[in-house]
């Protein structure tokens, strides 16, 4: 019964969601567009840093060169469909490539080589002025007709989150997902049950870079122009810490990490300017007070709770 | 290409690469002896090049007002680091690493906005001191008198450093620690100092690291965010911990910026970082492993 | 079923192990004793890939597995449990067993749904191994034993032909001994599972082996029948020392 | 001078010593007898503090010091010599040496005074700790533990994997030892060796002590000798 009453919760969040523009005035369905885009963004990554073990600096990038494949694509030639089949399998490729040497890498290793190498399409995207349009990014992005009103854009954001957060889920909760974890978890171990570690850790950094691609197509249609910041490491950092905010050892706690820094920091900027101090100060106290995020904390205090009320009865 | 443009560009390229070494050293010391990555180096370096500002203003434009408010610049950063460790590191110690990294990730987010809330948004930038402007003539070209500041500095962090690992018990004890330091604790010795002054001179050095390169930057908040990245690499490119390994990576890299530019202008900035890729990829554990 | 060939492996300055060569049979338990820093852990490493000797090979039923990558030769029907368990700390018990029957089951790239067969089978073994008390328990809250007996349960889930068990009776009370020599023997009678396996409890080792290797600083000096393992002046010696 | 009443010692989940009592008077020889993996060095690593116990304590010289932090047992007055050695490698010798030093008042222990009774490490004073051989490292791991001025030091298995000459001269030097009026509590499984020197035995099995007694009465006690130490 508990799982049922699960479903019908998400249920109705789902609907509230879709009919939030009847509703919500347009600044708040911006912020709720950009909510969707960085939560998909940050579950991207957080199926090689939470499930697979990886610390993956560079989800930036994957992001980034979608985006920036799409804008081009459809700037030069006009086919939309094209251009949003175009991003995430550039991401692919991308993600595909760096992970051949990745995977032959572990822990700081591997993280310090993701820096590197998404700084290096960083730099190459900021300085390609005739291809990139350099620093200045490409200020408006054409979208398909379809997409023309906010409310529109808001609801393609929607659904592109919806549908990649159930595929991502089902992943998570596949055979392949259990292998993906264990391999997380213990690579020895994995080896000593004849998992291929390497091509299983590969497997999930193609599909990170496709979801993040996916995510890259979400982030045009929400702001309609890319800049180079977009594949900043410090853009990666910033999902990093919404995963660990929220709690990289669940499913809900990228996208509630990325919910509450994202509304928290909203909120404060119409008070005052320092957003990074304010989103500083909630990153230190959840590193000191809450380590396993805040959907970890919850749910353990959840569990404490229940472990307590079965020991008085 | 005319030989005498070689030798400039290389003299142009140790340099910068002995200022990253200035960088690098703290970064790879606190690497090596606490085992965290500490991203908040950035931070320091650029609190280090706003203190230089302040004291400037204070102490005035003289050459010797210049290395007063350098040495003054690096001192205070070294008291923020202390207090940084007393305060939040040290409950962390032999936490996840990635805990630890996140602590210092927040506090590169409070400094750089704090900066703004003292010293406002503006680009504030510090007179070169009269010793250090103008240019020598070698090799047939000209090379700015402020590249020898950047020199002296990283020599001068070199053998200080030297002195400091090797010469002092300190230092020794501080290396041992890095190897392993349980034993050291059983031979009665307090390892959490050694972190402390691991991570305070570390603080110095950014801070330092910061007041020198004033003149040559715009000083403001985000100053520190794509100089971090570098010195990370060139820490890892050296090899974990490894201080030599630090400076020979650090001079690689300035050597290959400097001739970036000659080569391939455009593209000079990825040079590190194509470097940096290729060594990891090709020797993971660092140029100096084996 | 696996022999070893004249093995040799030494790290830096140091010989770990020199010409090392005896077999391990078909159907039965054999034991691995000797001292610290006898070089059993490396030899094991060696057998599962994890190590490449400098000399020698590795062979199992005829075929030179010498140098193949772990999980070859884990796929090659050689399981392997650990001293100190190693395992996926974060999942639960029966999705640990799970993990090594999906592999088995060729459906490590399935993305979508769940594999039935695994689960029924993980299920099975966790019946056997009487482990259903705590099958959905993540293994960072259960007991050592309870880890103890998982690594036996994962390797069975292996479906090796030999299991390799680094000293499967360490770190758990005598009363839980003879319940984990109860899972081995198990283990090689109704599963026919060649056993090998490195051990510091004598007791145990005589109560169960049929074959006993003696290493001693890198070098067999030992190999055959328990009894006579008891009567050798050498395994005295190394235990005992010479005045003894 | 030291005892341990009634330890439990874990490694992590897995329990490595059960119940666990010892004592060791002053200016007394203490060995602990037993096979490798029957909890010999868990025991010293938890005196030292590196491995607290979950129950039980540990008192010094009347002083409660288990759940002290190690430097601060370590600088009461205890030594450790880990069966690994584990020495500094990147250190010089000498460096080794001179970190480990500790002036007390009576303090009769310094560089030169190691190098006179390791005579050896003389010569090699400038070379890197990971460049020795194992005796080598052996008689550093003793210097260094000296260098700290201890009143009474633990060794775990010495003599474990050297050559016969070397153990014999350590053998002499920890004599040397004992003849300065230092406790000393020595783990070893080699019994021709600690026998010689040893003035109370205690056996160990599985994580407990099994037996104890002077060495004199364990040399007449074959039985025992032959089932704890022996293969039948």
């Amino acid at each position: 019964m508990k799982f049922n009453r699960k479903v019908y919760i998400l249920l109705i969040l789902i609907a509230a969601a879709l009919t939030a523009p009847l509703v919500l005035d347009s600044y708040s369905i911006l912020v709720l567009s950009e909510i969707f885009v960085t939560a998909l963004f940050a579950l991207s990554l957080n199926l090689v840093l939470g499930y697979g073990g990886m610390l993956q600096f560079h989800q930036a990038v994957f992001l980034g060169v979608s985006a920036y494949s799409y804008s081009l694509f459809v700037l030069h030639s006009g086919s939309f469909i094209i251009g949003i089949v175009l991003g995430p399998a550039v991401a692919v490729i991308f993600g595909t490539v760096m992970g051949v040497f990745l995977v032959r890498l572990s822990g700081i290793y591997f993280g310090m080589l993701t820096i590197a190498l998404g700084q290096l399409v960083w730099a190459v995207v900021f300085k390609w002025y005739s291809f990139t349009g350099g620093g200045n990014g490409i200020p408006s992005v054409p979208l398909p007709g379809f997409l023309s009103t906010s409310t529109e854009r808001y609801e393609a954001t929607l659904i592109i989150f919806l549908i990649s957060a159930f595929a991502l889920y089902k992943i998570v909760n596949s055979p392949f997902g259990l292998l993906l974890k264990a391999t997380g978890q213990n690579n020895t171990r994995a080896e000593s049950i004849s998992v291929n570690t390497k091509v299983v850790r590969l497997t999930g950094i193609v599909l990170s870079s496709f979801f993040a691609g996916i995510s890259g197509i979400s982030y045009v249609i929400y702001s309609q122009s890319v800049s180079p910041d977009i594949l900043y490491w410090k853009n990666s950092a910033e999902i990093l810490v919404a995963c660990l905010v929220g709690g990289i050892y669940t499913f809900a706690g990228p996208i509630v990490g990325s919910a509450v820094i994202i509304l928290i920091t909203t909120i404060a900027s119409q008070y005052m300017e320092y957003i990074a101090f304010v989103l500083g100060i909630i990153l230190l106290v959840s590193v000191l007070f809450m380590p396993d995020g805040i959907v970890g904390f919850i749910k353990k205090r959840i569990g404490d709770g229940i472990a307590a009320n079965k020991r008085y009865q | 290409m005319d030989l005498s443009i070689v030798a400039s560009y290389l003299l142009i390229g140790i340099s910068r690469g002995m200022f990253y070494f200035v960088l690098a050293a703290g970064l790879t010391l606190i690497l090596g002896v606490l085992k965290i990555i500490n991203f908040a180096h950035g931070s320091l370096y650029m609190l280090g090049a706003f203190f230089m500002y302040t004291f400037i203003g204070i102490a005035g434009q003289g050459t010797g007002a210049f290395f007063l408010s350098a040495v003054m610049a690096a001192i205070t950063v070294g008291f923020i680091s202390f207090i940084i460790e007393q305060m939040l590191l040290k409950h962390l110690y032999g936490k996840e690493h990635l805990m630890q990294m996140l602590l210092t990730y927040s506090l590169v987010l409070i400094f750089g906005d704090s900066v703004e809330m003292i010293w406002g948004t503006d680009y504030y930038t510090v007179a070169m001191p009269k010793l250090l402007s103008g240019s020598y003539h070698i090799f047939g070209t000209y090379i700015s008198k402020f590249y020898l500041l950047f020199l002296i500095s990283g020599l001068l962090t070199v053998v200080l450093l030297w002195l400091y690992m090797y010469k002092t018990k300190l230092g020794k004890i501080a290396r041992a620690v890095a190897t392993n330091r349980s034993m050291v604790e059983a031979l009665g010795i307090n390892a959490d100092a050694t972190f402390m002054y691991a991570f305070v001179i570390g603080g110095v050095l950014a801070g330092l690291g910061g007041a020198i390169a004033s003149p040559a930057v715009n000083i403001t908040s985000q100053m520190g965010d794509s100089i971090i990245i570098k010195v990370f690499l060139v820490v890892i490119v050296g090899g974990l911990g490894n201080i030599w390994g630090s400076l020979i990576a650090a001079i690689i890299f300035g050597i290959s910026e400097s001739f970036g530019v000659l080569i391939f202008p455009r593209f000079e900035i990825a040079f590190p970082f194509a470097i940096a890729a290729i060594v990891l990829i090709l020797k993971p554990r660092g140029i100096l492993s084996k | 079923m696996l022999q070893i060939k004249d093995i040799s492996k030494s790290f830096e300055k140091f010989l770990a192990l020199s010409n090392l060569s005896f077999d391990v049979p078909e159907g039965k338990i054999t034991a691995l004793i000797g001292p610290n820093g006898a070089g059993k852990s490396t030899l094991f490493n060696i057998i599962s890939g994890h190590l490449r000797p400098e000399k020698g090979k590795i062979v199992l039923k005829n075929k030179d597995i010498t140098g193949l990558s772990p999980h070859i030769i884990s796929s090659l029907g050689i399981g392997r449990t650990f001293q100190i368990p190693s395992l996926f700390p974060k999942l639960t018990v029966k999705e640990n067993i799970m993990a090594a029957y999906i592999v088995r089951n060729g459906k490590t790239f399935k993305f979508f749904g769940i594999d039935r067969k695994s689960e029924m089978a993980a299920d099975s073994i966790i019946d056997k191994m009487n482990l259903s008390e705590v099958s959905n328990t993540p293994v960072t809250s259960c007991s050592y034993g309870v880890g103890k007996e998982l690594e036996i349960a994962m390797a069975m889930a292996t479906n090796p032909k030999l299991l390799l068990m680094d000293e499967p009776t360490a770190g758990i009370p005598k009363t839980e001994v003879g319940n984990i020599i109860e899972k081995i023997k198990l283990l090689c009678e109704l599963e026919h599972i060649t056993v090998f396996f490195t051990e510091h409890d004598i007791s145990f080792v005589l109560s169960i082996a049929s074959k006993i290797v003696v290493l001693n600083q890198g070098e067999l000096i030992f190999e055959g029948v328990p009894k006579e393992a008891m009567e050798s002046s050498d395994v005295k010696e190394i235990y005992l020392g010479k005045d003894a | 001078m030291l005892s341990v009443k009634e330890i439990d010692v874990c490694y992590g989940k897995a329990q490595a010593l059960f119940n666990v009592s010892i004592h060791v008077k002053k200016e007394e020889t203490v060995l602990l007898l037993g096979r490798n993996g029957v909890g010999k060095s868990t025991l010293l690593k938890s005196i030292i503090g590196l491995l607290p116990p979950a129950k039980g304590s540990i008192f010094f010289n009347g002083q409660r010091i288990s759940g002290k932090k190690v430097y601060r047992i370590a600088n009461d007055g205890i030594a450790y010599v880990p069966q690994e050695r584990e020495i500094f490698s990147d250190l010089t010798v000498e460096d080794n040496l001179a970190i480990a030093e500790h002036k007390t008042q009576d303090g009769r222990w310094s560089i030169d005074k190691v190098y006179q009774l390791f005579e050896p490490l003389k010569k090699m004073r400038k070379r890197l700790g990971g460049n020795l051989s194992g005796g080598e490292q052996q008689m550093l791991s003793i210097g260094r533990a000296l260098m700290t001025n201890p009143t009474f030091i633990m060794l775990d298995e010495p003599t474990e994997g050297l050559a016969p000459l070397i153990v014999k001269m350590l053998e002499e030097q920890i004599n040397r030892l004992k003849e300065s009026g230092i406790g000393i509590l020595l783990a070893e499984q080699n019994l021709s060796s600690a026998l010689k020197i040893g003035d109370r035995v205690y056996l160990m099995e599985k994580g407990s002590i099994c037996y104890e007694s002077s060495t004199k009465d364990l040399m007449k006690n074959r039985d025992i000798l032959n089932r704890y130490l022996g293969i039948g």
